[in-house]
């Protein structure tokens, strides 16, 4: 199965931009379905970056990001050929995680 | 371009005097021109938004607000229909049962040529859409049909036009009595109204693009197939073509028809017809 | 006026007003079936409403409770929505051509 | 989009090179990614009704409005679903940014830790229920900072 998440990571002047967007419902529990009942909260909590083991950076999701959440950011250093790792897990307990290469 | 342009003109000319031999009082305004009609047609937006370049027109409701437009281009950095292209190349490389593939369906196997659709096939007698012609390919290789609305069908033909992004759309009219009928009726259909709120397609997307009924921006016509599918907000997921046709119809109160109806697919022809030479841009967001 | 007179007029009127209000099965369906000519009829014309549908849900549906009243109420009005969207679509054989761009 | 075709064809080929690295995968667990002893879930924060409890349940204390904290979002969202918000500052010392919407359900929509080294600017899409206050919590030096703006919302993303 493809991976959830795509990411792109490019470096430029010692910058690293990242960009991510990730499959995901992001229920929050506040919406109904066509028959009228809750749908249940299923929304990604926890979403992490690292480069050579060192978080660069971290996230705290509620169900208020939207569906297929999307993500952008900088931080200093990054080669290019190096690899981000990226995974995430949500409020039911399932994660994935994918490496990029800064490009 | 220019002498196909010519030949349906002048096959046209060729029938329509045809007909006035037939039946005298034919009236010039019940004559067929698509050629005068597309020019008409882009010459009427061109004037109401004298600001916008042609291209723009195929990015909806987004060239026609600032604040949309914005919002957009931060979509477009990671746009939400990327899944459903990635899907769609998956899925239109993967064999059928019997070993063929969706390429074995298509000329050039497929890239590259979505502003060829809708097509009037003479075998068939008919319009044949892309989303007709997948299902078509499916059901000659022994596989069910899709829905026509969502999911698979939008994932196939997102990718296949992004395989056509910035080919200008380029839909031809044979010089058969059946593909002008089809075309005219499609016409026919865009502007008549229906539904109890007695709206035509042409109500929202020719009087009004750019205003805004109840919540949403209105898309202009021109260009609205070069588009799809699209990414909506609103839905939050993929739709094509038959989906947006399908909800336009329910909004105004009309029960729609049956998604790749003779008249869903003669409107699609006559919009994208109208739309020669605008590029591709689906798949597209909106809101 | 006497009160004999008074009683029998009131009753008269009582049983007027319950002729005219209480309809049977056979007034529902009367009426359901002329609406859903008039809506198949539409549909022939490729111009369906959604609300002629939701009223002849309506009218089932009461009918199904045995308000054939209300059965009745709904069915002429989805009998008149019909007719509405047939007169609609007859008219915009010629009507389309005015909103043609030229 | 019919302008950086290019470019989109460049990003598509981008991912190829991402999903080829999966290779690497073996000697990464979860777990320790997310094992930080500053790292656990905010629950409560997640829970509060209103902005103010959030950021209370979150820090501990209320911040000061900053003009150094810029905050940009839509005057009207296209739709409550997908409202692209962002946020950089000029504060130095940046540790965390959080976002909330006032109106919605939940106020607190995403809180974000910036390790040193990271830039104090992130873009993400938040959903909002209707119209009200988008707030962002920048926490710079131990203090916190904050910036609102009003966003529109016509089509509510949040059960509407």
């Amino acid at each position: 199965m493809a991976s959830t998440i795509r990411v792109r990571a490019t470096s430029k002047d010692d910058i690293t931009e990242v960009q991510a967007l990730i499959q995901h419902p992001m229920d929050s529990g506040f919406v109904k379905d066509s028959k009228g009942e809750i749908i249940p909260p299923h929304f990604i909590q926890k979403l992490t970056f690292e480069l050579d083991g060192k978080t660069v950076f971290a996230a705290d999701w509620g169900g208020g990001i939207s569906k297929d959440p999307y993500i952008k950011f900088s931080f200093k250093g990054g080669k290019k050929g190096d690899e981000l790792k990226v995974s995430w897990s949500d409020n039911k307990g399932a994660s994935d995680q994918t490496t990029a290469k800064i490009g | 371009m220019m002498t196909l342009r010519a030949a349906i003109r002048f096959g046209f000319s060729a029938l329509a005097l045809a007909a006035l031999a037939v039946s005298l009082p034919a009236l010039a305004a019940d004559k067929i021109d698509p050629v005068a009609d597309a020019k008409a047609f882009k010459k009427f937006f061109y004037e109401k938004f004298p600001k916008l370049k042609p291209e723009d027109f195929v990015n909806g409701p987004y060239s026609m607000d600032e604040g949309l437009h914005k919002q957009w281009v931060e979509k477009e950095e990671f746009p939400p229909y990327e899944f459903a292209v990635d899907l769609g190349k998956e899925m239109f490389t993967k064999p059928f049962k019997n070993g063929k593939t969706y390429e074995d369906c298509f000329p050039n196997k497929g890239i590259g040529i979505r502003q060829n659709y809708p097509l009037f096939d003479e075998k068939q007698g008919k319009v044949v859409t892309l989303e007709l012609a997948l299902n078509q390919c499916r059901e000659a290789n022994g596989e069910a049909p899709y829905n026509y609305v969502r999911d698979e069908m939008a994932a196939l033909t997102a990718y296949m036009a992004f395989t056509s992004r910035g080919k200008p759309m380029d839909i031809k009219i044979p010089d058969d009595p059946r593909a002008l009928e089809a075309y005219q009726m499609g016409k026919e259909y865009f502007y008549t109204r229906r539904g109890q709120l007695n709206f035509a397609c042409s109500t929202c997307h020719v009087q009004s693009p750019g205003e805004r009924v109840r919540t949403e921006v209105l898309a202009p016509a021109l260009g609205i197939m070069n588009a799809m599918p699209i990414y909506r907000s609103e839905w939050n997921s993929m739709g094509t073509t038959s989906r947006r046709f399908v909800t336009c119809n329910s909004q105004t109160r009309g029960v729609p028809l049956t998604p790749q109806d003779d008249e869903y697919r003669n409107v699609e022809y006559y919009l994208s017809y109208v739309a020669n030479g605008l590029p591709i841009s689906g798949p597209g967001a909106r809101p | 006026m006497s009160m004999h007179r008074i009683v029998l007029t009131a009753l008269f009127l009582l049983a007027g007003t319950a002729v005219a209000l209480a309809a049977s099965e056979a007034d529902y369906k009367a009426a359901y079936a002329a609406a859903d000519a008039a809506n198949k009829e539409a549909g022939a014309l490729r111009n369906q409403w959604t609300t002629t549908a939701s009223m002849l849900a309506a009218s089932k549906k009461a009918a199904d409770a045995g308000d054939f009243d209300k059965a009745v109420d709904a069915a002429r009005e989805a009998e008149e929505l019909a007719k509405a969207s047939i007169y609609q679509a007859k008219s915009e054989k010629e009507l389309w051509k005015d909103m043609e761009i030229r | 989009m019919t302008t950086n075709n290019h470019q989109f064809s460049r990003r598509l080929i981008l991912q190829g090179a991402g999903a080829v690295a999966l290779i690497g995968l073996g000697n990464f667990g979860l777990a320790p990614a997310l094992a930080a002893a500053n790292d656990k879930y905010p629950e409560e924060a997640f829970k509060a009704k209103n902005e103010a409890d959030a950021i209370k349940a979150l820090y501990g204390k209320a911040p000061e409005a900053s003009d150094k904290v810029k905050l940009d979002a839509p005057e009207i969202a296209e739709n409550g679903a997908v409202v692209p918000v962002s946020v950089s500052t000029s504060l130095s010392d940046v540790t965390s940014i959080s976002f909330l919407v006032a109106e919605n359900p939940v106020a607190l929509v995403a809180s974000y830790k910036i390790p040193a080294g990271t830039m104090p600017a992130i873009a993400n899409r938040i959903k909002m229920a209707k119209t009200s206050n988008v707030i962002v919590v920048v926490e710079a030096g131990g203090k916190l900072y904050s910036a609102a703006k009003e966003v529109k919302v016509t089509v509510g993303g949040c059960g509407g």
